[in-house]
């Protein structure tokens, strides 16, 4: 419980230390009075206008007040103005938020599915021809980047096969399934196939590992068949880079899904991030990082708990801590 | 971009034939080869791009019955890859793209691979609050999705130059190669602390420490020369997610505004990829290949070194 | 006072090295708790003299012989070696001084950079010293590989992956070697080797003790190893010593539960002989929650209520025999490992 | 002694196991690796057996090859091994599952690495239990406790739920002992199963093996390094060296009369416990034959003390001496009027050169 209660600690540390970053960041170099508010507004704006949007959001005083007032309102999930849309930030926030999270979720879980009986197979027949092909395509796979996997996906499936089309309306799974499906297949499998060789060749090399260790020869000195070796015995054991890396590769997954969302027109939060940081637009940037940055700590924190799930051993001496 | 490593091999050739060693080699070194005739073609077209006959200079427009058009020519042999919205030859503006891109990935993985290597040597060694400041500052360098991070800083340090002087000598390429450099420093510093950490409890440091050697002979003698293949693999294969990741960037509109670089390029011939395929696959190809080939030799030292490579 | 003692240290004038009083401890993570890897231990070696440092694993051993070398530096108690104090000893002093004693430790290759040659190992200390100019290194160096029996030629083109775990080991004793110390720490030297290569280092070890007049300090949990290296043995249990005695006297007559114990578990390699076994049950407890009193009572055959109470104090039982026990093993003075031919 | 045989139509007094000319190599980048060379050797049932050998001497992938764990790749398997009297040499793993643990059962040489670090000691004891006599979990847990009682692990019903790390080393080899017990195999292998421990736990797990063997009657095959080891608890001993089979013996014949000048310089380079403090050992020089290329004839000759030319070009083949069941590799045997030629010759050699001899690599060896 201590164990778990420091690394939370580190994690809420590290989530103000970059929120309060990024807000320093976006606003240095904005040194005059009403700069800030300014920048936000355009050219055209009038005095009043600036005085009103830097009373309210104390542009005027120093970055550590800035970013407690902008925390407080995070807390109230106020997130600020946005003069690009003139709306506030909460109310054009929320119907971005499902989208990323159907093609995080999506991606990710798929990719698990498909990763880990490829993995775990490849490992047991290592050297087959299965292996090999599987290595062949996991080692290609993982060297497309979503750039060129989106326009070749997008070539093939919508102007060549014209399967998908290329926008459609309905993109909630309750208003229309194949709407959703056909909005969100193919940026899903853009996303999911590089990090389904990511997990392929992590899970691969771990499983052969552990496959040559002691344990698992003894297991099957008991007699053990070799299905309960392999998905009771070892898959458990190999389970810890996987798990880490679905803490790592988020990150990734969130820059994948920036492109793919700009290159398939869908109206999420990278999409949203990609429009703010082009045009200034300070609380958008700020509050879509802190949301992306929470997500990024709690998973990693979850993945560490997970560890403590999985393995006694840690288990045990997080305990004793 | 993760890469565990295991410790390095202990081979004791008396105990060998006892414990039946992996044996064969797995996959051909051909991948290798591949990665590495395209790399070096690619180079050589960059160095030599204006005296080739076979690539034109960058602004040549091709015309098709004395106009200019868009898209007015497919792959063929008047222009290889075709030509683009603007009647320039896609080929040579792939190949003058490839300057730029491969450039920026080169010095921003020095810069990840120096300040990130210092950074983790140092928490791995000293440790203490050495270590605690380090990690914290990979932490948090690693809290940020990068691609937002990179937006971020690219965007702001087009504007940070406008405010101060002093930073007049960024154009976009220098900012596109400290932003990537930034990103490369803390899994550099994470690998390199992970190493360091090995190390430093191995025997032969603590025989290097018994026989007088200072901190700073310890880590450039016993340490670093263990490091370095492990950190050149790393940065081999790290070349190639930066590649990409420039891509992305100029895709996203924060790229190197001339010469064009592939992302730019994908991102403009987008639009009209039904009707000029060659202007938006053919600079995924090459981005592709590029980063295929970094992969395909970065695969190949890791198992020359025996480091076991875990994620891209 | 609390530890085992220093009865059994003799004149401080003779004694080439002498720790008094050492506790090692090692934190525990961030739990709060401690290793009490060594808990007070004090050993003298005289010039020339072979000390063993016997125990099973975890017993402290090592960590002595590290705690020795001020790597890392104990958490209190005294080492004078050569007449100086090393504990309060600065950085370059420190530095200094450790070239005097020189380690040798267990696994022959972890101990030996892989990625460099192994004549430039073998310089390095030279190197780290500036001692004499390069042609005195290579002689110097050239002159060591030989008498250890490795070709000096070979050792300049290859690397220490190259040569088998004994070579390996000599490579070790030969970089040891060039910075002519009084003193060699011998962490287990030959516990990872085979038999008959073992015996060739124990040789070697011998000869170059004779040739060098070196004194050493050899650590091992091999009971027949080290009787047979050793002028002076001391039995360690727990972080605490239990026994010391000169070789042959603690062979032939061990004092303490714990030496009698540890003498009839080793296997002997004669079936004819038939050992009179005391067996033990159980392990060695936790270092973590050491137990009071004497720290073997929770498994000796002849504990009383008063060895978890009190701490038993290292006394003479014999000429130059010392033991930590309340009720020593005959008094230590009748052979109580009996090993008898049965037929 | 009372035998529960499963096959009935053998006779008890048969052979458990019976290998001919076994050959285990190795395909490797540098070559074929010649790891086990023709092993040839019957254990009789409930007899223990040690297999005593070097680094590099086979003694492991000659038991593995005999259990068929050995690697499935670039394994190279020949001759025959019979278990009960059946061909087991060319079975498949698929086919083996039905001996492995049943039958045959394995301890390894490392107790903190051969346990499922993830898996309740319970589980791990009751796993073959429930695969090979078909138990239910209730009757599984409950036989499991038995069996870590018999191999004395204090508190043996807390102990099932517990997993490995929170136990100490010698316990752990205990519970490993458990798992092979538990289906009362008739043949259990034991790879180097004290060597990772202290030597008071090494003297109690020995003593355990011992005694377990004997109550259900069971043929131990014990791999080990250590002569002292397979002396006070084996019936026989097979000295391995360079993949063959040099030395094989009823263990108090060969202790007292030993044939082989390899068996002979092994013991010499031991120290032993009774000999004085600074008695100087009689070391090997030299080292263990490269199995890629191994020497044309005796795989012993290059280190050999007593070499003679045919040593050297000849390979001596498996001959048995005037004791039943002593066999030995060897020209000029120890005791053999050649032998002791040699070594007269040798001593006076080494009076003669008062210096160190020339041998590379061990110095002061003829001295």
């Amino acid at each position: 419980m201590r164990y778990f209660l420091q690394r939370l600690f580190q994690f809420v540390i590290v989530f103000f230390l970059v929120t309060f970053g990024v807000l320093v960041f976006m606003r240095i170099g904005l040194n005059k009075p009403g700069d800030p508010a300014r920048t936000m507004l355009g050219g055209t704006a009038t005095d009043e206008q600036i005085k009103a949007v830097t009373d309210r959001f104390h542009l005027n005083s120093n970055y550590l007040t800035q970013y407690w007032y902008w925390l407080r309102g995070m807390f109230t999930l106020d997130f600020g103005y946005s003069q690009t849309n003139n709306l506030d930030v909460t109310t054009y926030l929320k119907p971005r938020v499902l989208p990323t999270l159907f093609l995080g979720i999506y991606a990710t879980v798929g990719a698990l599915v498909i990763a880990v009986p490829v993995a775990v197979y490849q490992a047991y027949r290592r050297d087959s021809a299965f292996d090999k092909i599987g290595s062949f395509f996991s080692f290609a796979l993982v060297s497309i980047p979503a750039l060129v996997l989106a326009p070749l996906l997008s070539y093939l499936f919508i102007i060549r096969l014209q399967w998908f089309p290329r926008l459609a309306s309905k993109i909630y799974p309750w208003e229309s399934l194949s709407g959703h499906f056909k909005n969100f297949l193919l940026p899903s499998i853009v996303l999911m196939l590089p990090l389904a060789a990511v997990y392929v060749r992590l899970l691969r090399a771990d499983m052969v590992q552990t496959l040559q260790a002691d344990f698992v020869t003894l297991a099957s000195a008991k007699g053990v068949s070799p299905r309960r070796v392999l998905w009771s015995h070892a898959l458990r054991n190999s389970l810890f880079t996987l798990l880490t890396n679905v803490g790592v590769q988020l990150g990734g997954l969130v820059g994948g899904a920036l492109v793919v969302e700009q290159y398939f027109n869908i109206k999420g939060m990278g999409s949203l991030l990609v429009v703010g940081i082009l045009s200034s637009d300070l609380f958008t940037v700020q509050s879509v990082s802190a949301i992306l940055v929470a997500t990024v700590v709690t998973v990693n924190l979850l993945v560490d708990l997970s560890y403590a799930v999985i393995d006694p051993r840690i288990r045990h001496a997080r305990a004793l801590s | 971009m993760t890469l565990t490593i295991e410790s390095p091999p202990v081979a004791d050739p008396a105990s060998a034939p006892d414990t039946p060693a992996r044996t064969q080699r797995r996959r051909p070194r051909i991948g290798m080869w591949f990665g590495i005739t395209w790399l070096g073609g690619l180079v050589f077209c960059i160095v030599f791009a204006s005296v080739l006959p076979f690539i034109r200079l960058y602004d040549t427009k091709i015309r098709v019955g004395g106009k200019a058009g868009r898209y007015n020519l497919g792959p063929g042999w008047t222009a290889w890859l075709g030509t683009d919205s603007s009647s320039h030859d896609v080929f040579a503006r792939c190949i003058y793209g490839a300057r730029v891109t491969l450039t920026v990935g080169v010095l921003s993985t020095v810069i990840g691979l120096v300040v990130g290597g210092l950074l983790g040597i140092a928490s791995g060694y000293f440790q203490g609050w050495t270590d605690r400041v380090g990690s914290i500052i990979t932490d948090s360098l690693l809290a940020l999705p990068p691609l937002l991070l990179a937006l971020l800083l690219v965007y702001r340090m087009d504007d940070l130059k406008d405010v101060y002087s002093w930073l007049g000598w960024l154009d976009r390429q220098w900012e596109i190669t400290l932003t990537l450099g930034i990103l490369a420093i803390a899994p550099f510093a994470r690998i390199a602390r992970a190493q360091t950490i090995a190390l430093r409890d191995r025997e032969f440091v603590l025989a290097a420490r018994s026989l007088g050697a200072k901190s700073g002979r310890v880590i450039a003698r016993e340490i670093l020369p263990n490091l370095i293949p492990a950190m050149l693999t790393v940065a081999v294969t790290g070349l190639g997610i930066l590649v990409a990741a420039e891509g992305a960037l100029a895709f996203l509109g924060l790229g190197v505004e001339r010469p064009l670089t592939w992302g730019k390029m994908i991102s403009d011939g987008q639009r009209d990829l039904a009707r000029a395929w060659w202007a938006t696959i053919f600079p995924c190809l090459f981005l592709f290949l590029t980063v295929i080939s970094f992969n395909l030799i970065g695969d190949q030292l890791a198992r020359r070194f025996d480091i076991r490579e875990a994620a891209i | 006072m609390a530890g085992t003692g220093t009865a059994h240290l003799r004149s401080a004038s003779d004694a080439l090295l002498r720790v008094e009083n050492l506790v090692v401890e090692f934190p525990v993570g961030r739990t709060g708790l401690k290793v009490n890897a060594v808990s007070g231990i004090s050993l003298d070696v005289l010039r020339g003299e072979t000390l063993g440092l016997v125990g099973e694993s975890g017993c402290g051993k090592s960590t002595t012989g590290r705690a020795i070398m001020q790597l890392p530096r104990p958490t209190s108690g005294s080492v004078m070696f050569e007449g100086k104090e090393l504990t309060s000893m600065g950085g370059d002093t420190m530095r200094e001084a450790r070239t005097r004693m020189q380690m040798i430790f267990q696994d022959p290759i972890s101990s030996l950079n892989p990625r460099r040659k192994v004549r430039d190992i073998v310089m390095e200390p030279l190197t780290i010293w500036g001692r004499g100019s390069k042609s005195q290194r290579n002689d110097q160096v050239d002159r060591v590989l030989d008498e250890v029996g490795i070709d000096p030629q070979r050792a300049a083109e290859s690397q220490p992956h190259q040569f088998s775990g004994g070579q390996c080991q000599r490579i070790s004793i030969a970089r040891s070697l060039v910075l002519d110390p009084s003193m060699i720490i011998c962490d287990e030297p030959v516990s990872a080797l085979d038999v008959s290569v073992q015996a060739q280092v124990l040789n070697l070890l011998e000869d170059l003790k004779q040739r060098y007049g070196l004194t050493l300090v050899f650590i091992a949990h091999d009971l027949a190893v080290v009787k047979n290296i050793s002028d002076r043995v001391a039995v360690m249990y727990l972080g605490k010593i239990c026994e010391v005695a000169g070789s042959d006297e603690l062979y032939r007559a061990p004092a303490h539960h714990y030496t009698n114990v540890l003498l009839s578990s080793i296997p002997v390699p004669d079936p004819s002989v038939a050992v009179k076994r005391h067996p033990i049950e159980g392990e060695p407890p936790s270092p973590v929650f050491p137990p009071s009193g004497c720290r073997f009572n929770t498994r000796c055959p002849a504990a009383q209520e008063r060895c978890s109470a009190e701490e038993p104090l290292l006394r003479e039982i014999g000429d130059g025999h010392f033991v930590a026990c309340h009720y020593p093993v005959h008094g230590g003075d009748a052979p109580v490992t009996v090993r008898s031919s049965s037929n | 002694m009372s035998n529960v045989s499963q096959a009935a139509s053998r006779d008890i007094t048969d052979p458990l196991l019976e290998l001919t000319d076994v050959k285990t190599h190795f395909r490797t980048a540098r070559g074929l690796v010649r790891a086990v060379d023709g092993v040839t050797f019957n254990l009789d049932r409930g007899k223990a057996l040690g297999i005593v050998g070097e680094s590099g001497s086979g003694k492991t992938i000659l038991s593995r090859s005999i259990m068929g764990l050995l690697p499935p790749k670039g394994a190279v398997r020949s001759g025959s091994i019979k278990f009960e009297g059946r061909e087991i040499g060319n079975l498949g793993r698929k086919q083996m599952r039905h001996i492995w643990g049943k039958e045959m059962a394995m301890i390894f040489q490392d107790p903190m690495t051969s346990l499922n670090p993830l898996m309740k000691i319970g589980q791990q004891i009751a796993e073959p239990l429930k695969i090979h006599l078909g138990m239910d979990k209730t009757s599984a847990m409950a036989t499991a406790e038995k069996l870590l009682q018999d191999v004395r692990i204090p508190e043996a019903h807390r102990r099932l739920a517990q997993y490995p790390h929170e136990l100490s080393g010698g316990m752990r080899q205990r519970v490993m002992i458990a798992i092979a017990l538990a289906c009362g195999p008739t043949a259990l292998f034991a790879d180097e199963p004290t060597t990772a421990l202290d030597v008071t736990v090494q003297a109690q797990i020995l003593d355990l093996l011992n005694e377990q063997r004997k109550d259900r009657n069971m043929s131990l095959i014990l791999v080990t390094h250590d002569l002292g080891v397979v002396a006070g608890h084996t019936d026989d001993i097979a000295v391995m060296y360079g993949g063959q089979l040099v030395e094989m013996a009823p263990t108090r014949v060969l202790f007292a009369n030993m044939k082989m000048p390899y068996t002979e310089a092994l013991m010499q380079s031991i120290p032993k416990i009774e000999d004085p403090s600074h008695t100087r050992l009689t070391a090997i020089g030299g080292r263990p034959p490269d199995l890629v290329h191994p020497p044309k004839g005796c795989r012993f000759a290059p280190r050999c003390p007593y070499v003679r030319e045919k040593c050297e070009n000849e390979m001596p083949q498996l001959q048995q001496s005037d004791l039943p069941g002593h066999f030995f590799r060897c020209w000029y045997p120890v005791g053999s009027p050649e032998y002791f030629e040699s070594k007269e010759r040798n001593a006076a050699k080494a009076m003669a050169s008062a210096a160190p001899t020339e041998v590379p690599v061990s110095i002061g060896e003829a001295r």
